[in-house]
């Protein structure tokens, strides 16, 4: 794959396709891979890196880049391209400054998970098939590759790319994904431990604004939390409220929007399982007003811009059961 | 910082008595920003308002709270008031402390204790308000009349005497409603035929009137002075421009089994039909449910009858865009169904009549050329019971809670004219109570009763049978205490009437509200009854409540007279409380275009100063601030918080908010 | 507990003085009536209302004068919250902050040229009064000034009753556009320095918006002076005003601590990023 | 679910101008009685209400947000109501997902005929949240009244 | 030199923690490791260190400074410091202990910072030696020996012991008062030390070499050609100098809860665009300044200004936990192909 991708990225260089191309850039490690803009077949050459550590979503970058002199490549995986479309939808990217490289995906793999499974000091992972070998400064391990996906990998939503120019790879089907297990899992709770639960996860929020710099839904101008004249900026966590605050009103703004690209979640240098709040919304609205994918298409109206006459009510929130705490 | 005064009203003592007015005016002259704070009587008294303006120049103030009554109530006089001294209309807020405090608290303490509360909320808010000045959008010099019965025909002969345009978009092939179903008026007894049939040929030759007939409103946009209609001229399968009324083909057309709506469905017309003789305009309408042509293709006898060649069957429903300044709401009513009344037996017996089929059996152009026959069997019935307040003033589901007005005085009127025209019959009225307020009301009621022998009962009608012929009416006399058997030859019921149940979606259309019992809301019960809370949309007639036919031409006139008023302007003063987006953080993404209901907001592509002297081309949203109403949908959308509501920002919003939990 | 200097004194505003359409003059004394605190001239002060926010302000007045006043110009949130005030009002103050102009080493004895812009008189305006009380220590004054309008000129009344007046000082006055009443200098400040033509033995003390000192520098440079004789005063987003916030550093160095005085040939060090 | 004694909740009720606020001024009209533990913020449209609005009440200590608007199909910009029932059907969701009582939201449609209604429902609102007690799970403890 | 068994670990805790509150990293709920107040069943974590570092401990993320109640025209000044225990943090890496000596040279210099400097009087640190320092440290180019950290008490672990030692006369005091620590030889570590400098050695980053950073001029490489392309994928978010043990930017800030005004201090990140944001803009417009600020404070400004001494002590907290993978080992890299 690694070597399809450079060899594109140099063709559409060369043939003046486009003038640059956004990828990964190698690192000081294997796994450390930067996203990066490459103007010229040397870069390609030396540092253009995809690999299972390739997880970065690139469509954000294209906001600024699309609107720069000349066209740019951009490599997307399934996931990437919603976001991409999504962009699209909001008028965002300019399309015809971009020239989408569509790839094929089998889940990326998460160095976090790697860690987790007790490999410190690892300097190097090999994938055969459905096992990793993982080096060590400490010895070699064998891990399973499935036990050390990105969580948006093992629960993936769809392997379908739905905008590119050119795709690498096969096009693939959206899939039956149990991605809403835990969202269900946690809603089989009681409040109380529902409560429990997200004040244990958002307390170990230090606000560095990681889930929200990623985002592609949270691409705005100015950032309501950035900003004086909002009356809500806030950039500590002076109290738990903060936390609550910052992650409601972030899941709301993005209601609708985001696409379950997971890169929240991914960045998360506390490990909070952000995903799970933006699931949360996508559940209901499926629920509630009929299946919904944002970025997959760019015609259908985004379920908070929209109603229909006999929408649910309110109070089925109260309604749907369940011990009231 | 701004200079803050603070009006506290007593509003006699509906204020006063529950909450401690010197007190809230002293606690409040403590909040940051009030350099001055009294308390007074009245308010909205002329004193009242000129110590406002007095303490405005004194105190040099740039805000003003007033706590008082609602501000559906004052706020417009308050806002009037501080604009004289030189004040900002929009630097003004009211603290509800009468509706929303005084009126519903018992106890002085926290009565004022809220009031404290309510005024720092509407202080907080001063400090954040800013002086708002509205635009000005142009008026389109025409009005669309909903409904051609006696209310829209007064309201569109009044505004079009005053020199302006009016359309009638009526549902029926004719106007003229309701109104020339009936037989004799109350408490006049003349001919309704005779005093309508002009008004109605006037409207049809008035030059500025526009007659939509067998027509419906389909869609309608805009606001205020700017309303974009779409009309739908339901295919009448006749050339309107050809046909001459001659009624040839309504003579000729083989199909004669078509319940004649008119007549209420007491006798037959053809499919090729003009309602009635005086019909307005006088053009024939295939009715497409029967007419052979249409359904089989085979017949066409009307079109080769029809000289004039005004037949076209291949005619579809046309639709008309028209635009217009205002819209006055006239679809009237109708009497409820009453297939839920069984005890009378109505679907049972077609002796047992509601009181419009009465009319039509009585009138000379109905059903029986104006002889009472029972429809049973065309005698002549002897004993009539008439049931009073049939689904009116009822509790339960099967009817209407409230009183349906005209049915007292209509009964009389029936009862009266039976026995003027057939002294030989009985006539027995059951009632709950008889409500005569009105000129000449009383007098007309108690001529049934004394000079006319009318049998009234106070008591209610608890079933009727039919059996052998005769109606067996079973009722209690409450006032005689005892039970009474009636063998009847006919029962006639006052069924409730209801709005016209194309109202619904109708009001849907115009954003004019309802009450639950889908009579259209007037923008003040008192003050303003022949206006919609929305602007630009008025009310003419029953839409809006049970009346009768003076009490409707006199809302109708009224109506025209606030339309007039409207047209008269060249442009209307919009609403300043506008969204207005603050480009430097839209991010274009079409968000608020999508929940503007107006179409208000638009996009541009601007230039803006990136860092290190770049320019960024961006798109940003932009406001109409002539179409844009300021419900604030938008503002929830935007994700970035770039657009924002004039008057309701999300800061004033939330400092309102702080002040209350504070 | 230890008082740490985060935490600031009260202090009330005694008198307000309206100087311009955008700039007004606040005199700070402590609640006790007496001044805060001592200072040099070019030092600053944070000034605060709480739950407005802080910010950091040039001392106006002279030392030598028994107050603090601060000239301060309507531009962001703190700002127009102090222009709204009344007097009477309490405020919270702390400092003084920064190293200020070296009245009693580099600059004694030698001939002073100030040249200010608008708001930028405000913290020279300390060094002038403070040059005038120990008026012997100083070689020759010369002050030039200019402004957008005469209305724009800050606390006019003074510079004309008092320094127009005063042996010694030469007040060279400028305004940007003609205008009615004004029958002193048109024009904007780097021509007219140039114009006047100084000697090159004075020491300068500029400061003025960024465009102001960029040219006004150019000619002076043109007219023989060197960097090292140029002191400017700098102004920078800053919290803490204590050199830990991390703020305000122009490349190694703090405004809020290590300045907001720099030599222009200190400044050619640094990174151009202010 | 314990009953903190002399708990006075703090509740906002956020009124649409046209119908829910007409309903609140015809319950005062009407004399009926309901606890003064709401206040009312008057607002154009139920879609005016931001979720930060709600959020920011229960920051500041309030125990309890309602929002009233017109009902369904009678929003006086046509379709305000639809909105504002998505995005608090959504949030009111959310929050519960995040273990927040369900009881100290809640959105009704209140005509500007139903006074009666609107005492009602805010009798009925504040007995609830007496039951739920303060509101301690979406408090910031910095405005804590103590 | 003292020791217990690595069994009864928990008894040295219960034993500290009876006089003081102590801090150990433990696992929090995601597996990560965090400085975590001890109380019965806290476990020592296995990870090689803390998500964030131990200046928390120190410095908070967000501290009360003073309250305020204003009326009309009237302030009053409240007295809201939050107050400070004498505590002890257990399991301090080496690279943590080293970042204390820079945090001191800001907020211990005039004027001093008191709230810091209560924190650093109360607070005494107990270190623990590497044994698998992870392929991110790179501590050493620092000379910072994680086989040998300082600190009040240095520690080291095998698998049956910890392994005691006093540095300072605080350590001694707290020493003495332990009775659950046996006594045992100097030597008993110096196994662990040579294991552990044996993996040090090998660790990728050893061979970073900063040298050229002290010998080059501010000016050029503030004005090398490189920060735009090192800038140019990063977010802009403040993982880095929230995790960096040595970052200690904050902000002041006012809430004002309807009765009092409280300010409070927070972390702030020259990462963020309204960092230097004033009424007319800001003097970093875009993320290439915001970015170059972080790392010529780490590279140059502050050793310019603390004796040559970096702003960086190769904790590789950054190296893992920032979004694109951006860090200072790759912009000193980067930086360094430019340099003469």
């Amino acid at each position: 794959m690694q070597k399809r991708l450079k060899e594109k990225a140099l063709e559409l260089l060369s043939n003046c396709t486009v003038t640059r191309v956004l990828g990964w850039k190698t690192g000081e490690f294997f796994y450390d891979l930067t996203p990066a803009v490459f103007e010229t077949a040397e870069e390609v050459e030396k540092e253009f890196v995809y690999s299972g550590f390739s997880g970065a979503n690139l469509s954000k970058y294209l906001i600024q880049e699309s609107r720069k002199q000349g066209k740019v490549a951009v490599f997307l995986k399934p996931c990437d391209s919603y976001s991409f479309q999504q962009l699209l939808k909001e008028h965002r990217i300019l399309r015809e400054n971009v020239y989408v490289v569509g790839i094929s995906c089998n889940g990326l793999l998460d160095m976090e998970k790697i860690r987790a499974q007790g490999c410190e000091g690892v300097t190097a992972v090999t994938e055969d098939g459905d096992t990793l070998t993982v080096d060590t400064l400490y010895g070699t391990t064998k891990l399973s590759r499935n036990d050390c996906l990105l969580e948006r990998c093992a629960v993936c939503k769809s392997k379908k790319i739905v905008a590119f120019d050119e795709l690498i790879g096969e096009q693939g089907e959206e899939l039956e994904s149990n991605r809403f297990d835990r969202v269900a899992e946690l809603e089989a709770m009681t409040p109380e431990e529902r409560f429990a639960f997200w004040r244990e996860e958002l307390s170990r929020c230090i606000r560095c604004n990681a889930c929200r710099n990623v985002c592609p839904a949270c691409s705005c101008e100015k950032c309501v939390f950035d900003n004086e004249k909002s009356g809500v900026r806030n950039k500590a966590i002076a109290d738990s409220f903060e936390e609550n605050l910052f992650h409601i009103i972030r899941a709301f703004h993005v209601a609708g929007r985001c696409t379950d690209c997971g890169e929240c979640s991914r960045v998360c240098p506390q490990n909070i399982p952000l995903h799970l709040l933006n699931r949360k919304f996508i559940k209901d609205i499926n629920e509630f007003y009929g299946v919904y994918q944002a970025g997959a298409d760019m015609d259908t109206k985004s379920p908070l811009t929209d109603f229909t006459l006999d929408d649910c009510e309110p109070s089925i929130v109260h309604e749907r059961g369940g011990v009231q705490g | 910082m701004q200079r803050i005064g603070v009006f506290v009203c007593w509003c006699g003592s509906n204020i006063a008595a529950t909450v401690d007015v010197e007190k809230v005016s002293q606690v409040l002259a403590q909040e940051p920003g009030v350099v001055f704070s009294t308390n007074y009587q009245y308010m909205c008294s002329q004193a009242g308002q000129e110590m406002i303006q007095e303490s405005i120049h004194k105190y040099q103030l740039t805000g003003v709270v007033i706590c008082s009554c609602s501000p559906r109530m004052h706020e417009a006089t308050f806002r009037k008031t501080c604009e004289k001294a030189g004040l900002n209309a929009h630097m003004v807020e009211i603290a509800n402390i009468r509706e929303q405090c005084s009126w519903i608290h018992k106890d002085m303490a926290t009565g004022t204790e809220k009031a404290v509360i309510l005024g720092r909320a509407a202080i907080a808010k001063v400090h954040l308000n800013a002086p708002l000045t509205a635009g000005q959008s142009p008026v389109k010099k025409r009005a669309l009349v909903i409904g051609g019965g006696i209310a829209g025909i007064q309201t569109a002969l009044d505004i079009a005497d005053a020199g302006f345009d009016v359309d009638i978009v009526e549902k029926q092939p004719t106007i003229g409603g309701k109104m020339t179903q009936i037989d004799k008026t109350f408490p006049t007894l003349d001919c309704a035929a005779c005093i309508l049939t002009p008004k109605m040929v006037d409207a049809a030759q008035h030059e500025k009137i526009h007659i939509y007939s067998y027509a419906e409103v389909e869609k309608v946009k805009g606001f205020v002075g700017n309303f974009q209609v779409t009309i739908k001229k339901k295919a009448r399968y006749v050339d309107e421009t050809k046909c001459t009324g001659c009624g040839l083909c309504t003579e000729k057309c083989p199909q004669k089994k078509v319940p004649n709506a008119f007549n209420l469905g007491l006798d037959n017309r053809r499919a090729i039909y003009i309602p009635f003789a005086q019909a307005v305009p006088k053009i024939a309408t295939i009715d497409a449910d029967y007419c052979t042509m249409l359904k089989s293709g085979k017949c066409g006898v009307c079109s080769k009858v029809c000289t004039a060649g005004a037949i076209d069957y291949k005619q579809t429903d046309t639709y008309i865009e028209e635009e217009y300044g205002a819209i006055v709401v006239a679809t009237g009513f109708n009497p409820i169904k009453l297939d839920k009344y069984d005890e009378f037996a109505y679907s049972q017996s077609p002796d047992v009549v509601t009181s419009l089929e009465f009319e039509r059996l009585m009138n000379a152009a109905g059903p029986t050329g104006g002889t009472l026959l029972r429809p049973s069997d065309g005698a002549h019935p002897h004993t009539i019971v008439f049931v009073q307040c049939v689904g009116s003033r009822c509790d339960d589901e099967k009817g209407k809670p409230y009183c349906s007005k005209i049915c007292c005085m209509y009964t009389a009127k029936h009862a009266m004219l039976c026995r003027e025209k057939y002294p030989d019959t009985d006539v027995y009225v059951f009632y709950i109570d008889v409500r005569t307020p009105g000129k000449n009301f009383d007098e007309f009621y108690r001529r049934a009763v004394e000079e006319y022998g009318v049998h009234y009962i106070k008591g209610m009608v608890g079933k009727v049978v039919p059996q052998d012929g005769k109606l067996k009416v079973q009722a209690s006399d409450l006032l005689g205490g005892s039970q009474l058997h009636i063998e009847a030859d006919m029962v006639v019921l006052a069924a409730a009437i209801e709005p016209d149940e194309t109202a619904r979606p109708l009001a849907t259309m115009l954003t004019a509200s309802m009450d639950t019992n889908d009579f259209f809301t007037e923008a003040h019960p008192k003050l303003r009854p022949v206006e919609s809370p929305t602007a630009g949309i008025f009310l003419s007639g029953a839409c809006q409540g049970p009346k009768d036919i003076p009490e409707t031409v006199a809302q109708a006139s009224a109506a025209a007279a606030k339309v007039i008023g409207l047209l008269c302007k060249d442009s209307l003063t919009c609403n300043p409380c506008t969204a207005q987006p603050d480009e430097l953080m839209c991010n274009g993404c079409s968000s608020c275009e999508k929940v503007c209901p107006y179409g208000a907001i638009t996009y541009a592509d601007k230039e803006f100063r990136g860092p290190n002297r770049t320019t960024l081309l961006r798109r940003v949203a932009q406001v109409n601030p002539a179409v844009c109403q300021g419900c604030g949908a938008c503002t929830v959308a935007c994700p970035s918080g770039a657009m924002d509501l004039k008057g309701f920002s999300n800061q004033q919003i939330m400092a309102e908010v702080d002040a209350i939990c504070r | 507990m230890r008082q740490d200097p985060l935490i600031p004194m009260l202090g009330e505003v005694t008198a307000i003085r309206t100087d311009t359409p955008d700039v007004k003059t606040f005199r700070v004394m402590g609640v006790d009536g007496e001044k805060p605190f001592v200072h040099i001239p070019g030092q600053c002060a944070m000034l605060s209302m709480p739950g407005v926010g802080e910010a950091l302000f040039s001392i106006t007045s002279s030392p030598t004068e028994p107050y603090l006043d601060f000239s301060i110009k309507k531009c962001g949130c703190v700002t127009s919250w102090l222009h709204a005030m009344e007097v009477g009002q309490q405020i919270t103050i702390r400092g003084p902050y920064g190293n200020g102009f070296p009245v009693d080493t580099e600059l004694a004895g030698r001939d002073l040229l100030f040249i200010a812009g608008g708001i930028g008189l405000a913290p020279l305006h300390s060094v002038i009064n403070y040059c005038r009380h120990y008026r012997d220590r100083y070689g020759k004054i010369d002050i030039v000034y200019g402004s957008r309008s005469k209305d724009d000129l800050v606390d006019f009344p003074e510079i004309e009753n008092e320094w127009c007046k005063e042996a010694g000082i030469n007040v060279h006055l400028t305004i940007d556009n003609p205008q009615e009443g004004w029958d002193g200098h048109v024009g904007f400040v780097p021509n007219f320095v140039k114009e006047l033509a100084f000697d090159t033995n004075k020491t300068v003390l500029m400061c003025g918006p960024p465009i102001m000192i960029k040219f006004t520098l150019a000619g002076l440079l043109e007219l023989g002076f060197s960097r090292e004789q140029v002191y400017t005063t700098m102004e920078l987003r800053m919290k803490c005003a204590l050199g830990k916030c991390g703020r305000c550093n122009i490349g190694d160095k703090y405004v809020c601590k290590d300045g907001p005085v720099f030599r222009l040939d200190q400044l050619d060090e640094l990174p151009d990023e202010y | 679910m314990s009953v903190t004694e002399n708990f006075k909740p703090t509740i906002v009720a956020f009124c649409c101008n046209w119908c829910s606020y007409a309903g609140a001024d015809l319950s005062g009209t009407n004399r009926l009685q309901y606890p003064a533990n709401v206040k009312i913020i008057r607002i154009p449209c139920s879609c005016r209400l931001n979720p930060m609005f709600v959020l920011r009440a229960f920051q500041k200590g309030a125990d309890g947000v309602i929002l009233c608007g017109c009902h369904p199909g009678d929003c006086h910009y046509t379709t305000g109501n639809y909105y504002a029932r998505r995005r608090m059907t959504l949030l009111f969701s959310l929050l519960d997902f995040m273990g927040i009582e369900r009881g100290r939201t809640r959105v009704e449609w209140v005509s500007a005929a139903e006074g009666a209604k609107f005492a009602a429902t805010m009798n009925e609102f504040t007995e609830t949240i007496m039951k739920l007690g303060p509101n301690r799970r979406l408090e910031d403890l910095r405005c804590r009244k103590d | 030199m003292k020791r217990i068994a690595v069994e009864n670990l928990q008894s040295l805790f219960a034993a500290v923690s009876a006089k003081k509150q102590l801090y150990i990293p433990a696992d929090d709920s995601a597996g990560q490791a965090k400085f975590t107040l001890w109380s019965e069943g806290t476990v020592l974590t296995e990870k090689l260190n803390t998500v964030r570092s131990a200046k928390d401990l120190f410095f908070p993320q967000v501290e009360n400074l003073v309250n305020f109640k204003v009326s009309s025209k009237k302030i009053e000044i409240l007295e809201n410091r939050d107050s400070s225990e004498p505590f002890v943090v257990f399991g301090v890496r080496a690279c943590d202990c080293r970042s204390f000596d820079i945090l001191d040279t800001v907020f211990l210099s005039d004027p001093v910072d008191t709230y810091y400097q209560s924190r650093r009087e109360n607070g005494l640190v107990i270190t623990l030696a590497c044994n698998r320092p992870a392929e991110t440290c790179f501590c050493g180019v620092f000379g910072i020996d994680a086989s040998d950290p300082a600190g009040d008490v240095t520690c080291w672990m095998d698998k049956a012991y910890l392994y005691w030692r006093a540095n300072t006369e605080r350590g001694q005091e707290l020493t003495k008062s332990l009775s659950v620590l046996e006594d045992c030889d100097e030597s008993s570590v110096d196994a662990i030390r040579e294991a552990s400098k044996q993996i040090l050695q090998k660790l990728p980053l050893n061979d970073l070499d900063l040298t050229d950073f002290r010998e080059n001029k501010l000016l050029d490489v503030f004005n090398d050609s490189a920060w735009g392309e090192l800038s140019e994928s990063c977010l802009g978010c403040g993982t880095c100098t929230f995790v960096c043990p040595t970052c200690q930017c904050y902000d002041v800030q006012d809430f004002d809860n309807g009765r009092e005004v409280r300010r409070f201090r927070c972390w702030d990140s020259c990462m963020y665009s309204d960092f230097t944001m004033m009424a007319h803009g800001t003097n970093r417009p875009t993320q290439k300044e915001r970015f170059r600020q972080r790392f010529m404070h780490k590279l140059v400004y502050y050793p310019n200004n603390n004796n040559g001494v970096f702003g960086c002590v190769g904790c590789g907290r950054c190296l893992q936990k920032c979004p694109i993978h951006m860090n200072i080992v790759k912009v000193t890299k980067k930086l360094k192909e430019g340099m003469v």
